[in-house]
C-alpha cells in the first residue's frame, strides 16, 4: 500500500497521481508500469486492477508519478482518492524500454494520446543525448502539462493537436512524418494507440530504423498468468508473447497488431 | 487453539490407486495460474495443496485473438482459448519446471475431439512429475469442442471411462456449470470410474461495447468467472454432495476463508481457487490464514471435519 | 439533437391481437417493484415502459420462511417463495389501483401444476386493467414447482398453448437460465404462440453461513439477480436473438444505461430491470437519462433502430 | 447524499456516525430507520444498502444520528468513512414508535446490544414521562456511550453486562425481570435481538401490559417492495407485515418470531 501524495487534475479530464514508495525496493525503469486495485475495502467491484505506465520515478525522493486519463469506471474511482489515502499497487511490472546500447545521436520519441505518459521518464534517462519528443492529442490543453514536463527537461519537442493548429493540425503521426523530411532518426520509441505504433514502425522498418513500442493490451493480471494480454509474434514459429511480461515494450517487428 | 494443532489437511480419496494428501484444500484453478513459476515469484507456492496447470492441448493452440477478457460486476469474461504449446512442448518444457515444486500437480486436459484426449492421457500417463489429471470437458471457449462433450452425461462418460483405462494417475473431470442438472454429468464421471469431480468451470456469457455496437471480446462469447459466480457454484457443489460418492474439488469465485469453508461445508473436498489470483498473486496466503483463524474462533481442530457438515 | 427528437419507443410485436407500444424499453421485474405503489411514491411510474407485478398464484400464499435475502458479489439470493394474497384478492383489491396508472400491465403469473396457470390465465383474461400476463415457468424457490416445468421444452410448450387457448391479451413467457439451451424453451414458447419471451430469471444458487454451518436462507436455495448475473443473460438474449420471431424482453442486473443498450444491442425489444430497484427506487430515471446521453452522444435518433445491431 | 459531520468509535466496534441533513424535508420519528449505500462510486459490490435505526435527530440543528457495530463486510466500510465524505441514504423508512397516547406513568424502555440505539430518541421524546431504562450487552465498554447519553436525559437508567457485574451480571431480561418485582410498567417500549423481543413479550402479556417492539430483519429494500423481511401475523387470517413498512415497530402480540 503505498500513500497517495498529491492527484490533480492537469488537464481536461487528466490526473497527475503521485505516490509516497519507501517500502519500494525494485528499481522502476522507463516502460514498466504498475496495476492498480480500485475496488474498495470489502468489495470485488470493480474486479480487475488497471493498468498505468509510470510517467516518472525517483529513487532518492521515492515518488513514483503516473499520468492518466478518466475514460471508464476505473479511472473516474482513481480520481476520486485523495492525498493521505492508500493504493493497493502491483508492480512494477513488464519489460521497459532498452536504454543500455541507445548511445547514438538522433533518437526520436513519438507519443500519442495517454501513450505520452511512459516517454517522460525514459526522456528523462535519454535527456543528455540529442532526443526530440514528438507529441500529439485532441487539443493543446491535453497535452499542456506534458508539454511543460518535458520542456522543464530541456530537449527538444514538437507539438501537435487534432482539434487546433500547434506545430500542425493533426496526429503525432503527421508532426514526425514532416520532420522526417529533415532528418531521419538513428532509433525510435513510440507509445499511443495502436494505429500509430502500426504506422510508425511501418515507416521506420521501411527506412530500417532500430526502434521499440510500448503497446496497451487490455491486461487480466498483469503479471504474466492468465493470457488475456497475448500478442501474435510476426515470426509465425515463435509462441506470442504477453504483454505484461514480454511486453509492453517491444522492438519494432516483434509483434502484430490487431485491435 | 494453538496454531500447531490446526490441522488444514484433506484428503482426495482415489477410486483404484492411492489417496492425494493434500497439505491444505487450495488447488489453483487452471488457467489462472500459468504454470506456477509466475506465482511462485510472489510466495512458495508449495503452500498450496495442489497446483494444476493451464489448460493442454494435442497440438500448440495461439488461442483466440484478442480482446480476450472483459470485465463484469465482480466478475470478468475470459476467451482465452486454450493458447498452450501443445502436450509435446508441455513435457519436454514444463514438466520438468515441474520437478522443483514438492506439492501435487495436476495437468488440465483439453481436447477438440474424444481421440484427442486420450492421446493426451496417453502420453502423460507414468509421468512421475504429475498427480493426476483434471479433464476439462467444459471449456466454454472452443468451437464444436470441449462444451459440447461437457453437457453430455453419455459423452461424459465415455470419455472418461476411455481416459480411465489408458491413465492409471488421478483422474479429476472438470464439469460445465451450462447445464440443467450438473448431478448428471457428476454421476456420469463417477460411473466412468473418475476419481473426483471439479465443478465448476466458468458460465458461458457475453459483454457487448455499446460504443462499438458489437461483442466485446474478439470471439464473441466467454466464460463467466470471479466472485460473481459463487453462490452458482456453491449451490452445484451442495446439490451434487449427497449423490456422489467420489470427491468434489469445489470452485468459482472462490476469494476468502469464509468461501473456502461455505464449499468445504457444502461437501467439497478441495477448493480450486481461480481469477482471485489474478489481482492478488498471493491470494492463497491470505486465504490460508483466514482459515486459520476461523478454526481458531470455532475451536475446530480439522479442517476436513466440516466437509459436507451444512446438510 | 434535442432531446425532443429522442425517440425511446419500443414495439412489442403480438402473435394475434394488438402489438403493444410502449414509450420506452424499460419493464419493472416481476417481484422486485411491489405492486407499484411503493414505487410511484419516489416517481411517477408511468414514466416506465411497462410494469409487472408481483407473481401471482390461484390461492393466498404465506411465502417462505426468513431469512428470505442473502446478499452475495454484486448480486443477491432472495428466496420469497411467491407470497402474494391470491388471484381473487389480487383481482378485487389490487387490480382496482391499477387503473390509477396509465401504462400497460403485466400479471405475473405462477403456478405449482398446469392447472394453475390455466386458472390463473382463466381469471385473469378480459381484465381490462392488464395488457398481458406474464407466465413465470421459471421460478426456483418453490417446490415441484415453476422450475420443473421451465427447464422442459415439452412442458413449456403445453402449459404456453393452453394459456394462449384460453387468454387473449399480451403473453410473454417467462424462461429460466437454469438449462443447458435456452432457445429450446424460448422456441417452445415461440411454437405455443407466446407473443414474446422474457429471460431471465434467477440462477439457482446458495449461500452458507459459516458461523451457523448451515444454509443462510431458510429454504435452502434461492435466485441469484442483480448485477453478477448481466453476463449471462445477455448471453442468452444473443444466442436466442437470430433463433426467434417473437420479442425478446431482456434482464437480469440491468442497472444502467449502459446494460439496457447492452440488451438491446444483443436482440431484447425491451428491458427489465429488476434489483437494481430495491437499492435505488428511482433507478429507472436514471437510466433513461442514460440512454438519451448515449442516443445523444452516438446521434442516433430512434433506439429501436439498435435491436439487434451487435449481431 | 448527506455530508458526514463525524464518525466515531465510541466504544469496541462501536461507532458514533452523525450527519447534517439540511436538504431532509420529512421528519424524522423515534424507531423509524435509513437505508444506507455503502458501495463507493462505480461500484455494486456490496450491492444491498444496510439499515440503521436513528439514534437521534433534531429538526433544529438538521442532525441525523446514529450509532452502529462493526459486525460485517457494510459496516465495516461505514466505519472506514471520514467526516466531510458524503454518503447515499433512504429514509426515513419504516412505521415509528407510538407516542402520543402515552401519557401513563411507569413506562419502561428496555434494550439489548445494538437495540439499544433506537431508544435514546425515543427516550428524548418520552423525557418528561417517569420513562425508566433498562439496558444489556456484552460488556460495561459497549454500555458507556450510550448510558453517558442517557444519563444527560436525566432519565433512570438500569445496566447489566454479559461479561461482569453492573446492576446485574447477565442479560437486559434478566434485569428487567428483576426489576418487575418491585413495580409493573403501564407500558413498555423493546428493541434487540429476537429472543428478548419475545421473552419480553410474554412476559408482558402475561401481565396484561401493553408495549411494542422494533425488530431488526434481513432487508432487500427497506421501503416494501420485496418482501424480504416479511413477519407472519399472529392472526392466522392476516397476511404478512413488511418489518420495513408495516414495522420494525409491532405491537406486542402482532407479529411471529422466527430468527
Ligand atoms: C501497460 C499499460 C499501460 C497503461 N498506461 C496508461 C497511462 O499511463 N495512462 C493512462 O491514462 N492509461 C494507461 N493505460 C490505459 C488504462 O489502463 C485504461 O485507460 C484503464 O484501464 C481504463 O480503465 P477504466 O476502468 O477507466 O475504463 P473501462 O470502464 O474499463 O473502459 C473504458 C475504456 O477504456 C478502455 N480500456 C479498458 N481497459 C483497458 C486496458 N487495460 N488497456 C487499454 N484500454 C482499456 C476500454 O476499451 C474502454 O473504451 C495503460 C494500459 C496498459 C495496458
Ligand atoms: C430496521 C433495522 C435497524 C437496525 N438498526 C441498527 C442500529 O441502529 N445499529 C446497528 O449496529 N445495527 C442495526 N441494525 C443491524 C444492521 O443493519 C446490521 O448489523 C448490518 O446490516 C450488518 O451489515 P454488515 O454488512 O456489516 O454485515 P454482514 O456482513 O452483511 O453480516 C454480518 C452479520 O450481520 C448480520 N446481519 C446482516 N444483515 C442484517 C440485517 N439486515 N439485519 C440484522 N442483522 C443483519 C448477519 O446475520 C451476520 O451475522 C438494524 C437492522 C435493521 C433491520
Ligand atoms: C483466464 C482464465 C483461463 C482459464 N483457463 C482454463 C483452462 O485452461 N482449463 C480449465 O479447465 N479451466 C480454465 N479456466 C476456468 C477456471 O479454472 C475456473 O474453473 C473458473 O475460472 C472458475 O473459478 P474462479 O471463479 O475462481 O476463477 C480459466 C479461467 C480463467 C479466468
Ligand atoms: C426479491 C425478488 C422477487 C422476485 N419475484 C419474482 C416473481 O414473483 N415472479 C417472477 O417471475 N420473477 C421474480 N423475480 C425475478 C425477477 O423478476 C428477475 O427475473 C430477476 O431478478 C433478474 O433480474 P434482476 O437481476 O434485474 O433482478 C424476483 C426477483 C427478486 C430479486
Ligand atoms: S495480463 Fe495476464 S498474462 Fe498478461
Ligand atoms: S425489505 Fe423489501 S419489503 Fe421490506
Amino acid at each position: 500500500m503505498y500513500e497517495i501524495f498529491s492527484n490533480k487534475e492537469v488537464g481536461p479530464d487528466i490526473y497527475h497521481l503521485v505516490l509516497k514508495c519507501e517500502g519500494l525496493e525494485k528499481e522502476v525503469k522507463a516502460g514498466q508500469f504498475f496495476n492498480i486495485k480500485l475496488s474498495g475495502i470489502n468489495s470485488y467491484d470493480p474486479l480487475l486492477r488497471r493498468p498505468l505506465s509510470v510517467f516518472d520515478f525517483s529513487n532518492e525522493s521515492k515518488r513514483v508519478e503516473f499520468v492518466y486519463k478518466v475514460v471508464g469506471k476505473g479511472t473516474e474511482i482513481l480520481a476520486n482518492y485523495n492525498p493521505g489515502e492508500k493504493l493497493d499497487l502491483l508492480g512494477p511490472l513488464g519489460s521497459p524500454f532498452s536504454i543500455s546500447d541507445r548511445q547514438s545521436a538522433n533518437i526520436h520519441l513519438i507519443g500519442g494520446g495517454m501513450g505520452i505518459a511512459p516517454l517522460y521518464l525514459l526522456a528523462k534517462k535519454l535527456k543528455d543525448l540529442p532526443i526530440k519528443v514528438f507529441l500529439g492529442a485532441a487539443n493543446k490543453a491535453e497535452l499542456d502539462f506534458f508539454a511543460d514536463k518535458f520542456k522543464n527537461l530541456g530537449v527538444e519537442i514538437h507539438l501537435a493537436a487534432m482539434e487546433e493548429k500547434l506545430e500542425i493540425k493533426g496526429t503525432a503521426l503527421r508532426l514526425w512524418d514532416n520532420y522526417l523530411k529533415s532528418e531521419l532518426p538513428s532509433f525510435v520509441y513510440c507509445c499511443g494507440p495502436e494505429p500509430l505504433l502500426s504506422a510508425v514502425e511501418i515507416k521506420a522498418l521501411k527506412e530500417k530504423i532500430p526502434g521499440e513500442i510500448s503497446i496497451e493490451k487490455r491486461m487480466g493480471c498483469g503479471f504474466g498468468v492468465c493470457l488475456s494480454c497475448s500478442c501474435e509474434s510476426r515470426n509465425e514459429n515463435e509462441k506470442n508473447k504477453r504483454a505484461c511480461v514480454e511486453g509492453p515494450v517491444f522492438a519494432f517487428g516483434e509483434v502484430k497488431y490487431c485491435e | 487453539m494453538s496454531d500447531k494443532k490446526l490441522d488444514l489437511r484433506t484428503i482426495l480419496k482415489a477410486n483404484k490407486g492411492d489417496d492425494l494428501k493434500l497439505s491444505n484444500p487450495l488447488i489453483t484453478a487452471s488457467g489462472t495460474c500459468g504454470n506456477g513459476e509466475e506465482l511462485n515469484d510472489y510466495f512458495d507456492i508449495n503452500k498450496l495443496g495442489a497446483f494444476c496447470t493451464k489448460g493442454i492441448t494435442v497440438d500448440a493452440q495461439k488461442g483466440n485473438k484478442t480482446p480476450r477478457i472483459a470485465e463484469t460486476a465482480a466478475g470478468i469474461i475470459n476467451s482465452i482459448g486454450l493458447e498452450n504449446p501443445g502436450v509435446d512442448t508441455f513435457i519436454s518444457e514444463i514438466l520438468p519446471q515441474c520437478r522443483e515444486y514438492s506439492l501435487p500437480i495436476f495437468a488440465n486436459i483439453s481436447g477438440y475431439s474424444p481421440e484427442d484426449f486420450l492421446t493426451l492421457a496417453d502420453k502423460l500417463n507414468d509421468r512421475p512429475e504429475i498427480a493426476g489429471l483434471e479433464v476439462n470437458l467444459s471449456c466454454p471457449n472452443i468451437k464444436g469442442g470441449g462444451m459440447i462433450f461437457g453437457t453430455d452425461p453419455e459423452k461424459v462418460y465415455q470419455i472418461s471411462k476411455k481416459i480411465r483405462e489408458i491413465y492409471s494417475g488421478y483422474i479429476i473431470v472438470k464439469l460445465t456449470p451450462n447445464i440443467t442438472d450438473i448431478t448428471s454429468t457428476a454421476l456420469a464421471a463417477q460411473k466412468a470410474g473418475a476419481d473426483a469431480v471439479a465443478m465448476i468451470n466458468t458460465l458461458s456469457a457475453l459483454k457487448i461495447d455499446i460504443d462499438k455496437q458489437e461483442p466485446l471480446l474478439a470471439n464473441t462469447f466467454g466464460g463467466l468467472s470471479g466472485p460473481a459466480i459463487k453462490p452458482v457454484a456453491l449451490k452445484m457443489v451442495y446439490q451434487s454432495y449427497k449423490k456422489l460418492e467420489i470427491p468434489i474439488i469445489g470452485l468459482g469465485g472462490v476469494s476468502s476463508g469464509e468461501d473456502v469453508l461455505e464449499f468445504i461445508l457444502a461437501g467439497a473436498s478441495a477448493v480450486g481457487i481461480g481469477t482471485i489470483n489474478m489481482l492478488e498473486p498471493t491470494a492463497a496466503l491470505r486465504i490460508i490464514e483466514e482459515i486459520k483463524s476461523y478454526l481458531r474462533k470455532h475451536k475446530i481442530q480439522k479442517l476436513s471435519s466440516l466437509i459436507g457438515a451444512a446438510h
